[in-house]
């Protein structure tokens, strides 16, 4: 494994230099509430103790809103213009863990099958720089979802800070070699022994529970009743699905631009809304809150699994931190663990 | 707390109501959530403290429980305004609730979601309704607390002294973040439209995107709507996960109604709601 | 017209029995006044939504006139006066957010006041031109713009 | 969709500024627009079937007419669109006559806005929906409330065309004030003489059912469908074996006690009395506030002298359900009394006047009731205080009236009149009397009613004062009456030995009250308002209601019986067929999407809307949802605008439409 040192007098400069090589570099607001693009290194601010954003960065490769198309009606007929791609070069600069691995998480739904080119062309022009965790609350539970403060997976490059002022930097990615190449005269050769010591005496998360196990137990207790605790509070926003860094539902709509022209909108949704399954008859499959609750967790940590071998959480603890009703889904997933090895 | 568990035991075994909406506590956090109490056990759950911040009359409109019998709710001065409110707007029918009103002595900031720094919550300041105007059952005592200034209205006249211009950059910048998550509207106990103007799409008058465009006219919308309406429980600004300053809109239209037509909403269920009445003597400076 | 002085686009929501009638008398009592308005007949300013205002601007509105007949005068009784008091509280709750009476503008104009319509309008138009293009709502319209 | 357009010239009118073929070329180009053309004349024959050829060949569905204003020939337009095939509601105008080419100097401006507004035009007509005018069946059957005179006249003029009225009268008895006149301007006939016959009329038609001291307590419905709660007010009296005998009235010990309503309390009545001998019905009525069985349970005097056991102590209020199509409101007029300030009046009153302190201080229809030769003093002058023959008489015009600063700022426009007839009649009477009138100005607009005041002045020797009475006191038995002659510019003091004050005609104390339960508006001083002061006088907004007499406003006799009979011509217009067509622009729910706030309720001017009931499979009723009576509803809108999640909206003007209007702005002004 590649391992280079930066001084954080470097990282400033290096941070200068990609955006003088019209990078868009993007951090953690100030006010932690999401990721904002920066245009002047001196706003460089990165720390391993940072609280998570509530918004991750999920909005920059998979937009809140978009158009996918335009159309003109005219008179003749109906035209169509396509939407045009950002080729924007973005850096996602100190991600934590929970965040970083959430593009290639994303990534499995948007390509299994139709290859969504307004993700991947984002995807593709997005390098993560992941950076050691080092915050903790009662709502991260990174651990539990086979992540770890100190995991680089999702990361094309991870930062780690070795003391206040110098950084170990550890290449992951081609991608990040690739990236850091011409900038190397900024950084000094490292060795990924000393950095491992530093992960050694990091303090893990307290594994809450096995994955599998809720895997498994959902599989068999579709229609448990322990669903309607949450699913009876939940008032049904999708405030939960919004800041996740890897929901990635989208609506599509149509809008008017002007008279008689328009375009189509992907536009984020949430399985909490109750308009989420609502048919044009007037049939909603999942009617009650409860159903689309069981979906949330069961979308998460089944089918998910089932169908990319991947859990649907990072366990980065937003929507548990955010939840107007303080439903807190490490805490139903514990909850389901104990039920499972109660066989109750 | 035994008062409540004691009185609420008793309203569940004598069937006065079927279930009580209440507050319980959290697993290990310092936070207390919504509860639905259905018998005595459940009711050894509840608990009312500075961390009962939700209004939970949001509740009270919910088909799940709305008939077949009364429902007890647990609640503060201000969230039994929300429930004056929706009395006079035919959601709930005042035999079919059952308010176990707490002398309140203001609930706590909730900061970024927890409770890192314990400051009176906004909606506390200059409460008037510390012991609620409506109850059936009144439990617990108010005793006096301190009470920091008024930021929000001092931050509303800034504002205002500000030019168009730099009122609508403001606000642009506000409305910019919104994500169209409807935190705001869940929470409210007021928005209870079967269906909301914004999932509205033959007209689309509000377009559903959370492009700036979009969420100008939704969070304009939705303060119109609530104006006269708003009772200042404040929980669409906790929950907004963007920290829009949705306070400052709902404050703002209070304000107007107090001045305009000396009007509070949730204050009595015999005044007439304010749109929906009209007096000859409304002013009209503003019309050539 | 002039080809430098800035057009602004006005639209106005008027009340069929008051304020429409009102226009029509401007015109058969041949008044004249400047071209810049489009009008949008309803039953009453009592139909007048708020959103309409604000459909109107995200239509590349500069300004937005609403009108309708005198209280007393309504053809429905009190649909105006309903009006009144929603407009009250809409039209400071657009100021608050950046939209002032220099683009949101109110009038009671009966159908007897047809030179009362040609003053209301033109002042409108000329308010509007004066303070210029709606460029604040222009901007967050911009990615609306056809891309061609 | 296939919309043909049609813009019309105008001769120069539109041509003349607009660019009328461009106009139509480009219109051509507009989405959905399948023919565009223009014309001359558009609303000529030839010009209609220009329209009507190209509905039917060209297969339009809807079409946009772009001619003059919609209130000028929609109704042109749209009928010739029926002719062709398709429905009317599908015809839109834009208006680029009085709103464009006549408006604007400028061919390039005023052709853009002509097209912008062909644009509108055509995005709301897509989203059209044919409508066929509702047919609301008519009851042919009249309430009319109010037996005075204009009741009277509008019951027989409706009942003589053959259809069932129902008149309800508040009093014992028909005949309103008119009864409790002595003699009539300006002919000086008896009151009563030319009344009666009428009223009797009244009781023996056969298309009248008349019920006396009864109330309306309750208007449901619609025009031609409105359903009227009446309650019957008991008498205490068993109508159908009451003889009219009169029997038990004169052995009622009771005998001079109350106050006597008709006598204007210059006399007094038995507990069981009818109101006046001519009365109609003739069936006594119980006081019961001065009966003495009522007040002490003994007595039956009344019982025990009848022969038909008429006398029903214990009968109670009853309500009685009329079904009816048109409703006449003729409820009349008071007069304003000085000595109490009537409640919730922020009138000052004219208590120095002495009006209720001084016993000769009366008002005019006391004067009547002296001067009728069945009143009190059987037709002979005599102050009430001493039944001393009065040898100098003050009259006072305008007491409370065209005084905005003490009473009301109308004109009663009667008391003119009634003064110099009052005046007239005393001299007729005491021919060696002085009789004095201080007026503002004689208002005597009406045949012979000019005349008739000369009279009273050059013939009768009427003296007439221009000025007011600041004040009235007693001093030796005299009534000092101390005013101003603004002609001679001096005071005048007369020492007068009785005075009549002209006050004012007011209102019925609960007319607001009738007013709210009909749902019909009325101005500040509480009479009703007719829809249009000159086209609509008779008219309300309330469709179906119809107005008679000074419940308007004041009116002397033959103005209220002009207006009685225009009321019932009205009516008689609605029962002239059998089925109402009304504007199908009316307000429809979106019941899947109600939440039943019922602002909606609350904002309607004409209580359209109702509560529904939503019930589940059970039957149990678990919501309440608005729902919007299509009789009531005169398509406003409020609703709609109201209602937050737009669940009702306004056919004709919906949502939808006005968006589409809305957005065809986004490429005007080009």
């Amino acid at each position: 494994m590649d391992e280079k040192l930066i001084t954080l007098n470097n990282l400033k400069i290096f941070a200068e230099e990609l955006l003088k090589a019209n990078y868009t570099l993007i951090l953690q607001d100030k006010q932690g509430i999401r990721w904002e693009k920066i245009s002047n290194s001196d706003e460089l601010h990165i720390s391993s103790k940072l609280k998570p954003t509530k918004a991750s960065f999920k909005e920059f490769v998979f937009s809140k809103t978009e158009p996918i198309f335009y159309f003109n009606n005219k008179n003749d007929g109906v035209e169509l213009i396509d939407s045009n791609l950002s080729a924007e070069k973005m850096v996602f600069f100190g991600s934590k863990p929970c965040d970083a691995k959430s593009i290639n998480i994303m990534s499995k739904v948007f390509n299994w099958d139709y290859k969504d080119n307004f993700f991947n062309t984002k995807a593709e022009n997005s390098i993560v720089i992941g950076m050691l965790c080092e915050y903790r609350d009662e709502f991260c539970f990174c651990t539990s979802v086979n992540l770890s403060p100190v995991s680089s997976d999702g990361s094309d490059l991870f930062l780690i800070p070795t003391d206040e002022n110098n950084f170990a930097i550890r290449i992951v990615t081609e991608k990040g070699r690739e990236f850091i190449q011409p900038f190397l005269k900024l950084f000094a050769e490292g060795n990924p022994e000393t950095t491992d010591q530093i992960f050694k005496k990091i303090n893990l998360p307290e594994k809450g529970f096995e994955s599998e196990v809720i895997r498994s137990w959902i599989g068999n207790n579709f229609e448990h009743k322990y669903f309607e605790r949450a699913g009876e509070i939940c008032l049904g926003c999708g405030q939960c699905a919004f800041v996740c860094p890897v929901c990635h539902c989208f609506d599509i709509v149509d809008e008017e631009c002007g008279y008689s022209c328009g375009r189509r909108m992907k536009n984020w949704d949430a399985c909490q809304f109750s308009l989420f399954t609502l048919h044009g008859s007037g049939h909603n499959p999942r009617h009650n809150q409860t159903q689309r609750y069981r979906q949330r967790i069961s979308h998460k940590f089944k089918y998910y699994v089932d169908k990319f071998d991947e859990i649907l959480c990072t366990g980065c603890g937003r929507c548990s931190r955010g939840c107007p009703v303080g439903i807190d889904i490490g805490q139903i997933a514990k909850e389901v663990h104990s039920l499972a090895a109660n066989k109750v | 707390m035994n008062e409540l568990r004691e009185k609420a035991k008793e309203l569940l075994l004598n069937n006065t109501v079927k279930l009580i909406i209440g507050y319980a506590n959290g697993n290990g956090h310092n936070r207390t959530y919504p509860f639905i109490a259905r018998n005595a056990a459940d009711a050894n759950r509840l608990v009312f403290n500075e961390y009962c911040v939700n209004n939970l009359a949001v509740y009270l409109t919910r088909k799940e429980f709305k008939g077949k019998g009364i429902i007890g709710i647990v609640a503060k001065g201000c969230d039994v305004k929300a429930i004056i409110q929706l009395i006079q707007e035919n959601q709930i029918n005042k035999d079919e609730v059952y308010i176990i009103g707490m002398n309140c002595n203001g609930a706590v900031n909730q900061l970024d979601n927890s409770f890192e720094k314990t400051t009176l919550a906004q909606k506390c300041i200059n409460c008037t309704v510390r012991t609620p105007a409506l109850y059936h059952a009144l439990i617990g005592t108010t005793k006096d607390i301190e009470e920091p200034a008024d930021t929000l209205g001092e931050k509303i006249k800034e504002v205002e002294k500000l030019n168009a211009d730099s009122r609508w950059d403001f606000w642009e910048a506000q409305f910019e973040k919104c994500i169209k998550c409807y935190a705001c509207r869940q929470v409210c106990p007021l928005c209870y439209c079967e269906q909301c103007i914004v999932d509205k799409t033959v007209p689309r008058w509000i377009e559903s995107s959370a492009h700036t465009r979009g969420n100008f006219s939704w969070n304009i919308i939705r303060a119109f709507h609530l104006s006269g309406r708003c009772i200042g429980c404040g929980e669409c600004e906790r929950v907004c996960p963007m920290d829009i300053p949705l306070s400052m809109l709902n404050r703002k239209m209070s304000i107007i109604a107090k001045k305009e037509f000396d009007y509070s909403a949730g204050v009595s269920l015999d005044s007439p709601t304010l749109v929906g009445t009209y007096n000859m003597k409304d002013r009209q400076d503003f019309i050539k | 017209m002039s080809e430098e002085k800035f057009q602004p686009k006005i639209v106005a929501f008027v009340c069929n029995w008051c304020t429409y009638t009102g226009a029509d008398l401007a015109g058969t009592s041949r008044l004249k006044y400047q071209p810049n308005v489009r009008l949008i007949r309803l039953p009453c300013t009592g139909r007048i939504d708020p959103v309409f205002i604000i459909k109107a601007f995200e239509k590349g509105a500069d300004g937005v006139l609403v009108s309708g007949c005198h209280p007393g005068d309504c053809h429905y009784n009190l649909g105006n006066l309903h009006a009144r008091r929603r407009f009250i509280l809409f039209s400071e709750l657009m100021n608050y957010v950046g939209i002032d009476s220099s683009r949101l503008h109110f009038s009671w104009v009966s159908a007897s006041e047809g030179k009362k319509w040609v003053d209301v309008i033109n002042e409108v138009i000329d308010t509007v031109r004066e303070v210029g293009p709606f460029k604040k709502y222009q901007k967050i319209n911009k990615e609306f713009v056809l891309h061609e | 969709m296939k919309i043909g357009v049609f813009v019309c010239h105008c001769g120069e009118n539109i041509g003349k500024t607009v660019d009328c073929a461009t106009v139509a070329q480009r219109a051509a180009k507009i989405p959905g627009v399948a023919y565009s053309v223009d014309n001359k004349y558009m609303c000529s024959d030839p010009g209609q079937n220009v329209i009507k050829n190209a509905i039917r060949e060209k297969k339009l569905d809807a079409v946009v007419v772009a001619s003059c204003s919609p209130h000028m020939h929609e109704k042109t337009f749209r009928k010739a669109a029926a002719d062709a095939g398709i429905n009317k509601y599908l015809c839109e105008i834009a208006n680029v006559r009085e709103q464009c080419s006549w408006v604007h100097d400028n061919i390039p401006d005023a052709t853009d806005k002509a097209l912008d507004l062909v644009r509108i035009a055509v995005e709301k007509v897509k989203r059209n929906i044919p409508l066929t005018a509702i047919r609301v069946p008519v009851t042919k059957r009249a309430l009319v409330i109010g037996g005075g005179i204009s009741g009277i006249q509008a019951a027989l003029d409706i009942a003589n065309s053959g259809f069932e009225v129902v008149l309800v009268e508040k009093e014992p008895s028909i005949g309103g004030h008119m009864s409790q006149l002595s003699e009539t301007f300006p002919t000086l006939d008896c009151s009563q003489c030319i009344l009666t016959p009428r009223m009797v009329e009244v009781y023996q038609h056969p298309k009248i059912k008349l019920l006396t001291y009864s109330e309306v307590e309750k208007v449901e419905g619609f025009i031609g469908n409105f359903t009227v709660t009446i309650k019957k007010k008991a008498r205490s009296i068993d109508e159908e074996k009451c003889t009219g005998c009169g029997l038990c009235i004169q052995k009622c010990p009771i005998k001079k006690k109350a106050f006597n309503e008709f006598e204007e309390g210059l006399a007094t009545r038995p507990a069981i009395y009818v109101p006046f001998p001519q009365a109609v019905p003739n069936i006594p009525v119980i006081d019961r506030s001065v009966c003495t069985y009522y007040q002490t349970g003994k007595c039956q005097m009344c019982l025990k002298v009848c022969g038909r056991e008429a006398i029903l102590f214990e009968q109670q209020d009853t309500l009685v359900t009329e079904e009816v199509g048109s409703i006449v409101i003729a409820t009349g007029y008071k007069l304003y009394s000085i000595d109490k300030k009537p409640e919730d009046s922020e009138i000052k009153g004219y208590g120095e006047y002495g009006y209720g302190k001084y016993k000769d201080v009366i008002d005019g229809l006391q004067f009547e009731r002296i001067a009728s030769a069945s009143g009190p003093t059987n037709g002979e002058i005599l102050r009430p205080s001493d039944k001393t023959q009065p040898k100098k008489i003050v009259f006072i015009q305008c007491v409370g009236s065209r005084d905005e600063q003490k009473g009301f700022s109308y004109c009663s426009k009667i008391c003119c009149m009634y003064t110099a007839k009052h005046a007239m009649l005393y001299k007729h009477k005491v021919h060696d009397g002085e009789a004095y009138v201080f007026y503002m100005d004689i208002r005597a607009g009406g045949k012979m009613y000019e005349e008739f005041v000369r009279r009273a002045i050059e013939e009768d020797g009427v003296k007439y004062i221009r000025g007011r009475v600041s004040k009235i006191y007693r001093q030796n038995g005299k009534y000092i009456v101390k005013g101003e002659d603004t002609i001679a510019g001096m005071p005048v003091v007369i020492d007068a030995d009785m005075v009549v004050l002209a006050t004012a005609m007011v209102a019925q104390p609960n007319a607001s009250k009738l007013a709210q339960t009909i749902g019909v508006p009325y101005d500040k001083y509480g009479f009703y308002q007719e829809v249009h002061p000159k086209l609509r006088p008779v008219e309300v907004s309330t469709a179906g209601v119809f107005l008679a007499g000074a419940c308007q406003s004041p009116k002397d006799i033959p103005e209220s019986v002009a207006m009685a009979s225009a009321a019932a011509a009205k009516s008689l217009v609605l029962f002239g067929s059998d089925y109402l067509e009304r504007e199908p622009t009316v307000a429809v729910v979106n019941e899947a999407n109600c939440a039943g706030c019922f602002y909606c309720l609350k904002v309607c001017p004409y209580n359209a809307i109702e509560k529904k009931e939503v019930k589940n499979k059970l039957g149990e009723i678990i919501d309440y949802i608005a729902h919007v009576n299509a009789g009531l509803c005169q398509g406003c809108g409020t609703c709609n605008a109201t209602c937050p999640s737009k669940s009702i909206e306004l056919i004709g003007f919906n949502d939808e439409q006005i968006y589409a209007e809305i957005n065809a702005f986004s490429e005007s002004f080009v």
